[in-house]
């Protein structure tokens, strides 16, 4: 029952934003030298998101140790590499997920953690959780089975790893180059006044990440709508029950 | 002289002439449209005058006499300005020059009754300037009269708590007169006069029953304008609500005074060696370690009550009333560093103090209210008053660069150095305690989540932010350059009658330590560029995010939602001393309250019985000064 | 040349150690969970990578100010620490003014958190401040006994004073009770637990840390370097009669941080208000005593 | 254990109540059959009665064939050792019932969970807020006419999983029957 | 989102703020959340906010065979997956009218048991994580590690086991696992100490966790409170005990309680259900290889395995408490409703909330994992 292979999709290979070859000597060595800094040293979200979180204390702790090779976790996104994504994701996480992804720094890396992510697993006919984690956000890598057992969360980390030192871990510039399709899956799935409050747009126009599909028509009902207040906020507004009022 | 003057005038006579001038000029065109700037003007002529009269000092003209010359009961009064008086003086008129800068312009305009804050800022310098040059007893009686009842004029004008607190304030403060009074009848029975010479002449036959009286009057008369700690409860709430920058003037050197007339009578007058004879049997205790405990009290417990407030205003006031302790320690502590501390201080303090209270009034300004409850994040809305209450309160928490700094350095250091080390852990925890009510301070004002209605303000004025920055960078170059503010207080030193301290221009050179700030705020500030270079140069370039794109456990946050923390900044600490502060210090305020009337009546009622001579004939002198002293000048 | 030689020199070779302390409180840490713990370079890996990041987000100026008086307070305050061999400008300012030149950048970096509008990170400086309030009140009486004792505030002096008398002369042999509340206090200085009241991840998700990301964290790693390095090498001089030389003096800095992170990972994290009590009963009162010893010696 | 009797207290308590129906069950469960305005009366006698202080569950059950729900009332007794479920009918229109919130305080979250998965309302509840489905608008879940497998299509899409190995087992005439019938038993 | 698109609302004049306990927070025992009202650090208001985890496990139950669903049943609450096979298998045996024999029902015990002290470990090491005593989580959970170790061996897997069916167990025990589960019951006294050294000795966590988060016996039987948390309160409740199942009336063993009904005596409760459970493993490991027989009785085809039409609930003593199954069958080949009574649902939601007002925010976490509140069994 619970097949733990790893798996690592092949992944569309994004490029750069500038082709490696026509970088210079010293920006080459000093990105060889960072990418070799940033494989040793994941920090992972401490975001629990499903059940899969019950097999990271393990993963952690005392016999399996994830500091050996540099991995630990984090509280806040901001701080943290990884997020990862332990088990079945219900609509109501998934916003969770994708406003914690979105506050991540990148090089930032997302692992579906058990066969929900890939699609859906036990709960394929299931009304409330997501079926594929890969529409939402780009994610680097998967590991089957339910649930993976901690060599296999172990074994999916060394494998990120040898690909984030060869500097192909690049699954994040794809959420920038292709914002709109990612919005446009998070707002099939949310309703059109789905926003998280961080503005990806300008963050792929500061860092010149912007690329044919940053834009479209999705960011531009983005940019329409407000952030309701949730006095006047419509009666069919998304997170009414989630962010209802708690002052008098 | 630098410059001469007509008709015979000393700079004092000038100095005199432009603080009645300024006081009855204001009061007529205050509000008219460029009155502000007229008071900028006069109140710049009286700092220019007294920064020609140090500079007269320094080179050796002994005292500045005045030719304001009154007799009475045989008695010539006399003024005359020395060193000390001079030091002090220059903080009143650079903080009238600065108040009225700030008033000048919009600040004026808004107000209701700007001729009344302008009039009673002149009064308040002319009455200073009484008092300052004070050549006798009596002369210092009556000047101290006048000021206690211009400031009384000055906070009674914006009505609401501030009369409140003035009718306190004046409570205490006749209390405080009674007790100079009864010093002077001692001194005038022992000595046959009132002049500061016989009173010294006189002082090797006194008793030391005598003596013993005469400092506890003074030191409770003129402790009372300092708010010592018994009497500490007047100050915080009467500052506080006067408006605008004559608080600040209030707050930089209003409370001084009572320093000055501190200074005088016990280290002038009486003398360090006399006090240091002055012992309670078998304690070994004496005289100046009962004043310095006070002064100690003084320190840690207003620091501690400050910390609890809400108001911006009563906090920093509650400040001004702990950092007073600092200056009389530091001046207690009688060697020439301690003195230098504590003279330093008061002029640091009337520096980073005039800062704060502009920046918080320039934020009420803006804002309307002064609750730390209700304001945040306004540190993108008025950056330069951020940075002017920043370096304020650097300087008030004592932290290099800034100059408060260096004169608690030279106060820790004397303590140290000479052994005292109770005085000099309360002195540390003073400063720990003031370390985190300022950063309360700051951040509820400017840091943390801007209020949605704050969202248009803008930033002060350039006639209310120039003031306050000129305030602040005074206090960053004499932190950086000590000796320049150390030469001032050479002057008053060398009148106190206390061995100069060896200073250089970036502090002190002693043998158990010294103190460089040129180098301590060079590579201090050479640091931090080495740190901004770290912080451009690697890593990629910052993208700038807004607040609501913040972590809230993975929610997101809203613009109605208060994701601010500021209503009881430090629960912890408020739950440790806070029993303490409600059972205590509440009830002493009580206490002292009922007290005060209780002894106010007393006194009246001993002296109108016992005196009642006398005090008709103070009164009458109090009276024929008023219709004489215009007529006074150039006699 | 020399005081050149020295402001560069002092910083690095602060933060070079400080990496190493930081290595061994994660190894000892690691040790005594029963796990290997992390490789030798690891500290240096994740400031790298932190600093690589590709993206950097600042809640505004004073975030980015507050960066630099954060690096630039330590680097200052490496200068006026005296260590074996570079005495910087510690004939400048003497301890008093390092005590407070520590304090510009906890400053520093509590107008950095405030400005990035996170009331968990604004909590978590208020707790800062507080334990700052409990464990400097014992702090300051170990340092006025100290001062009192040694007859200087000047490091130098602090130091030769030990280093001609020899370990009789230690301020550890001469003054051993306030030896020990000066521990106590370094522990609450260094925050961990039970005083580790400002981190709390449980409780306000690490407090300050709350929104630092890339350089901004970098930053803070840095600062954990230089913070153990200066608390280990005051204590040290203070204490333990610095070192005539390297080889010496290392291992004293080493052995009082390890005493801390040792006893750390044995204890939960105090309450807030019982931290001050804590910190206001015992050493406190431990270090009045020695306060007393030293007066009346 | 299926022929039990059914309890002499209970007997005696429930006995002057109308139209009451007792079937002893499995363990020491007893169903109790009532009518819907005589529930919160029983519930209330039995806790006074025979210490039956312990809600255990409100479960409700859709049946669409007779456009009901039924709502079990699982109470257990600390003192009796033993455990009654109350069950009662209520009309699928308009799916209202009273909250047996002041009876017992366990009531107000099953009454929140039944209203946000059945739609049924109880009037008395003191928060019938969402809760877990606060991201949902479509109609309760949990009714027998919302078709999970049809809403996941019509929402979700999925991988296409064809590896190679599965490729040639179907080449073979093997491979995954995605219809979930006629699998190998 | 571009910041100036927030559309401006003034702040109510109140100096109370808002915090956000989870879903992303280490504070939180999983994914979900508390929202708290506070001024200074003393709550005004929580509102647990669940739904994180929500699967629809009721509803996608109702579209799987009664045999599908053993494997949907342990993933129903993570840390303590037994009792939810077992309930499960119990409910539909009720229905199906089936007997387990009774070798089947010493495993299930033996199974029941050691998921029992695994999560007990597992809240250990949570409780003391929040706070900071990062220690006796390291070594609670690698202690957690050598239990599922014996999982993996009898049933293939370390979480989700699967093990247990209607009618019986899935297969036999594995030769010498009796020995090892010995070996390790007998490591986990040895180490017993040290956990007492570090937690229950610690000035530092008697110092927190006394008075936190206490709630009289009236109020626990009145807020539906069940299992360690209630007998913490003094009330000697067991399922075992008092609605016995399988075979715990032929076992002995003591139901501990306490007193003072706070965080600490909720953790002390567990400490001795953990000696308990010791206890009873060490009977059963007695007991067990002379009870001989079939692990499973004979079933229908399980793939049109028709269930009688009626109702059935079963209950049992899960790690946090009454864990109950209410399983309705209509005669068909699926279940037609099944409803799970999770210990938690009364924990997480109205205790939770109940406790956390008036307390302050180091006190949340504390709160939560003394609670032993488990998110998946709320959201189902």
């Amino acid at each position: 029952m619970s097949d733990t292979t790893p798996v690592i999709p092949d992944q569309p290979e994004v490029c750069r934003t500038v082709d490696a070859e026509e970088r210079g000597v010293w920006r080459r060595v000093m990105d060889r030298f960072a990418d070799h800094c940033r494989a040793r040293s994941l920090f992972v979200l401490h975001y629990c998101t499903g059940c899969g979180a019950i097999e990271l204390p393990p993963t952690i702790t005392s016999r399996f140790d994830m500091e050996r090779v540099g991995v630990s976790p984090m509280v806040t996104p901001r701080q943290a590499d990884i997020l990862l994504i332990t088990g079945y994701l219900s609509v109501k996480t998934l916003k969770r997920v994708i406003l914690s992804y979105e506050q991540m720094q990148s090089p930032k890396y997302v692992l579906g953690f058990g066969s929900c992510t890939i699609n859906g697993g036990m709960y394929w006919n299931s009304y409330a959780t997501v079926k594929r984690l890969d529409q939402y956000i780009p994610a680097d890598g998967f590991i089957a089975g339910c649930m993976p057992r901690p060599e296999a969360v172990q074994q999916v980390f060394l494998d990120l790893m040898k690909k984030i030192d060869a500097g192909q871990a690049n699954a994040w510039q794809d959420y920038y180059l292709n914002y709109d399709r990612y919005l446009g899956n998070q707002m099939a799935l949310f309703g059109e006044e789905w926003h998280t409050p961080v503005d990806v747009i300008a963050e792929a126009e500061h860092y010149g990440y912007v690329g044919d599909g940053t834009r479209g028509r999705f960011t531009e009902i983005l940019d329409r709508h407000a952030a309701y207040a949730l006095r006047d906020a419509p009666e069919d507004y998304p997170e009414r029950g989630a962010n209802e009022r708690l002052l008098p | 002289m630098p410059f001469a003057l007509p008709f015979d005038m000393t700079s004092l006579d000038l100095l005199m002439a432009i603080a009645a001038a300024a006081t009855v000029l204001l009061y007529l065109f205050g509000t008219a449209r460029l009155g502000g700037y007229l008071a900028t003007l006069l109140h710049g002529a009286a700092l220019a005058v007294t920064v020609a009269m140090g500079l007269d000092l320094a080179a050796g003209a002994g005292a500045i006499p005045s030719s304001l010359r009154l007799t009475v009961l045989g008695q010539q009064l006399a003024w005359t300005l020395d060193g000390l008086g001079w030091f002090f003086l220059l903080l009143t008129t650079g903080a009238a020059f600065f108040s009225s800068w700030y008033m000048a312009g919009e600040w004026g305009r808004v107000q209701q009754r700007a001729r009344i804050q302008h009039g009673t800022l002149a009064l308040n310098v002319l009455t200073m300037v009484l008092l300052l040059s004070a050549g006798d007893l009596l002369g210092l009686f009556i000047g101290w009269e006048f000021v206690s009842w211009a400031a009384f004029a000055m906070m009674i004008q914006a009505g609401g708590p501030a009369t409140q607190a003035a009718y306190r304030y004046m409570l205490y403060a006749l209390a405080g007169a009674m007790a100079l009074f009864a010093a002077i009848l001692v001194v005038h029975g022992a000595a046959g006069g009132f002049g500061f010479d016989q009173m010294r002449a006189a002082l090797p036959d006194m008793s030391t029953g005598m003596l013993w009286t005469l400092f506890a009057l003074f030191a409770g008369g003129f402790g009372v304008k300092m708010a010592l700690v018994p009497t500490h409860l007047w100050q915080a709430p009467a500052y506080s609500y006067t408006p605008g920058a004559s608080s600040a003037f209030l707050n930089a050197v209003s409370a001084r005074m009572g320093l000055f007339a501190l200074i005088l009578s016990l280290v002038k007058l009486i003398g360090f060696d006399t006090l240091a004879g002055l012992r309670i049997p078998m304690t070994g205790i004496e005289s100046t370690d009962i004043l310095a405990w006070v002064a100690a009290i003084t320190m840690v417990v207003p620091t501690y009550i400050a910390l609890m407030q809400t108001d911006a205003r009563m906090l920093l006031t509650w400040h001004g009333i702990g950092q007073g302790g600092y200056m009389l320690l530091g001046i207690l502590v009688a060697t020439p560093l301690g003195v230098a501390g504590g003279l330093l201080h008061v002029f640091n303090y009337a520096t980073y103090q005039m800062a704060l209270i502009l920046a918080v009034f320039a934020v009420i300004h803006r804002t309307g209210t002064a609750d730390l409850d209700e304001l945040g994040g306004l540190i993108t809305r008025m950056p330069l008053t951020y940075v002017a209450l920043l370096m304020g309160i650097i300087g008030l928490a004592g932290l290099p660069p800034m100059n408060g700094f260096v004169s608690k350095w030279m106060i820790y250091k004397a303590l140290i150095v000479t052994q005292q080390p109770l005085l000099s852990i309360a002195a540390f925890v003073g400063t720990l305690g003031t370390i985190l009510s300022v950063y309360k301070l700051i951040h509820n004002i400017f840091l943390g989540q801007l209020r949605v209605e704050h969202r248009e303000i803008r930033e002060a004025p350039w006639s209310m932010t120039l003031p306050m920055l000129v305030l602040a960078g005074i206090g960053f170059v004499t932190g950086f350059a000590p000796g320049l503010a150390l030469s001032i207080v050479d002057q008053a030193q060398a009148a106190m009658g206390v061995a100069l301290l060896p200073h250089h221009l970036g502090g002190v050179v002693l043998a158990t330590g010294s103190l460089n700030m040129l180098w301590v705020v060079g590579v201090l500030v050479g640091a931090i560029g080495v740190g901004a270079l770290i912080f451009y140069v690697l890593g990629n370039r910052r993208f700038e995010t807004h607040q609501y794109d913040n972590y809230a456990g993975g929610h997101f946050l809203s613009a109605d939602i208060r994701y601010h923390f500021s209503h009881e900044f430090y629960p912890g600490l408020a739950r440790v001393i806070g029993p303490w502060y409600r059972g205590w210090v509440v009830r002493m305020e009580h206490g002292l309250g009922v007290l005060a009337e209780v002894s106010g009546d007393l006194w009246h009622g001993v002296f109108r019985a016992a005196y009642t001579p006398l005090y008709v004939l103070i009164v009458a002198v109090l009276g024929l000064f008023w219709a004489g002293g215009a007529g006074g000048f150039g006699s | 040349m020399t005081l050149l030689a020295d402001l560069i020199l002092m910083p690095l070779v602060a933060f070079v150690v400080g990496l190493l302390l930081v290595l061994m409180a994660r190894r000892v840490r690691a040790k005594i969970e029963r796990r290997v713990g992390p490789p030798f370079l690891q500290p240096v890996y994740d400031i790298v990578k932190l600093y690589a990041k590709k993206t950097q987000v600042s809640h505004g100026v004073m975030h980015d100010l507050a960066i630099m008086m954060l690096l630039g307070g330590f680097i200052t305050a490496e200068i006026f620490l005296p260590v074996p061999g570079l005495d910087g400008l510690a004939e400048h300012g003497d301890l008093i003014t390092l005590v407070y030149i520590m304090m510009v950048p906890m400053l520093g970096l509590a107008l950095g958190v405030g400005s990035c509008a996170n009331p968990n990170g604004s909590i978590g400086i208020s707790r800062a401040l507080t334990a700052m309030l409990a464990y400097d009140v014992p702090y300051v009486v170990v340092i006025v006994g100290a001062c009192i004792s040694y007859g200087t505030t000047n490091l130098i002096d602090i130091v030769q004073i030990q280093q001609q008398g020899g370990p009789a002369t230690w301020g550890a042999a001469t003054m051993p009770i306030l030896a020990f509340a000066g521990l106590l206090a370094t522990h609450g200085m260094l925050g961990k637990e039970p005083f580790e009241i400002y981190i709390a991840p449980a409780e306000i998700a690490t407090g300050p840390m709350t929104e630092m990301s890339g350089k901004y964290m970098g930053a803070l790693f840095v600062m954990q370097c230089f913070q153990l390095y200066t608390v280990g090498v005051l204590y040290t001089t203070m204490f333990l009669g610095g070192g005539e030389n390297w080889l010496f003096f290392l291992p004293k800095v080493f052995a009082v941080i390890f005493i801390s992170v040792a006893v750390t990972n044995v204890y939960g994290r105090y309450k807030t208000d019982d931290v001050i009590r804590w910190m206001w009963k015992w050493p406190t009162g431990i270090a009045l005593v020695g306060l007393a010893l030293v007066m009346v010696r | 254990m299926k022929q039990a009797q059914v309890p002499a207290v209970l007997e005696s308590v429930l006995h002057e109540i109308p139209g009451i129906q007792i079937t002893p069950k499995e363990g020491s469960r007893v169903r109790v059959d009532v009518a819907p305005g005589a529930l919160p009366a029983i519930l209330e006698l039995l806790k006074g009665q025979l210490g039956f202080m312990h809600l255990s569950a409100i479960s409700c059950i859709d049946w669409p064939q007779t456009d009901e729900f039924e709502l079990v009332y699982t109470v257990w007794s600390h003192e009796q050792k033993m455990t009654v479920s109350a069950h009662v009918t209520i009309p699928r229109d308009p799916g209202e019932y009273v909250s047996v919130y002041d009876i017992h305080t366990p009531a107000g979250f099953f009454e929140r969970d039944i209203h946000e998965m059945f739609g049924v309302r109880f009037d008395g509840s003191p928060n019938l807020r969402k809760f877990i489905l606060t991201s949902w608008n479509g109609p309760p879940p949990m009714l027998k006419s919302f078709d999970t497998l049809a809403y996941v299509e019509e929402t979700f899409q999925w991988v296409d999983y064809r590896p190679e190995w599965l490729r040639d087992i179907e080449a073979k005439g093997g491979g995954i029957d995605s219809e979930g019938e006629g699998a190998p038993s | 989102m571009r910041p100036q698109n927030y559309r401006p609302v003034a702040h109510p004049p109140s100096h109370e703020y808002e915090l956000y306990f989870g879903p992303n927070h280490p504070g939180i025992e999983g994914n979900y959340a508390i929202r708290v009202r506070l001024k200074g650090d003393v709550i005004q208001e929580a509102i647990a906010d669940g739904g994180y985890l929500h699967r629809g496990f009721e509803k996608i139950m109702e579209s799987r065979l009664w045999i599908q669903n053993v494997a949907l049943v342990p993933r129903i609450c993570v840390p303590d997956p037994v009792p939810m096979e077992d309930s499960y298998a119990r409910s539909v045996e009720a229905l199906g009218g089936l007997e387990v024999p009774e070798r089947a029902q010493w495993i299930r015990v033996l199974m029941l048991e050691v998921s029992r002290i695994c999560a007990h470990l597992f809240t250990f090491g949570g409780n003391a994580a929040t706070i900071g005593l990062y220690t006796n989580m390291f070594w609670g959970v690698s202690m957690r590690d050598l239990f599922l170790d014996i999982f993996e061996e009898i049933t293939g897997a370390r979480i989700y086991h699967m093990y247990i069916t209607p009618g019986g167990v899935r297969r036999d025990l594995p030769p010498g696992i009796l020995d090892k589960l010995s070996a390790v019951i007998d490591e986990l006294e040895r180490r017993a100490p040290e956990f007492d050294d570090l937690f229950f000795d610690s000035t530092v966590v008697m110092n927190r966790a006394a008075g936190c988060g206490t709630m009289t016996q009236e109020q626990a039987l009145s807020w539906g409170v069940t299992g360690p948390n209630l007998r913490a309160c003094g009330l000697p409740f067991d399922l075992r005990r008092d609605d016995p199942y399988l075979v715990y009336p032929e076992l002995d063993f003591d139901i501990p309680t306490e007193t003072a009904g706070d965080a600490l005596a909720r953790m002390r409760v567990r400490k001795a259900e953990v000696q308990q459970s010791i206890r009873i493993l060490r009977q059963v490991i007695a007991r067990l290889p002379s009870v001989k027989g079939p692990i499973r009785c004979p079933l229908p085809n399980p793939l049109a395995w028709n269930v009688p039409a009626g109702e059935a609930y079963a209950r049992a003593e899960s790690s946090k408490g009454e864990l109950g199954f209410f399983v309705v069958s209509n005669g068909g080949d699926k279940p037609w409703r099944v409803h799970v009574r999770g210990p938690s649902q009364m924990h997480a939601v109205q205790v939770l909330e109940n406790l956390l007002t008036g307390a302050r925010i180091e006190d949340i976490a504390q709160i939560m994992f003394s609670l032993d509140a488990c998110p998946p069994e709320v959201d189902r």
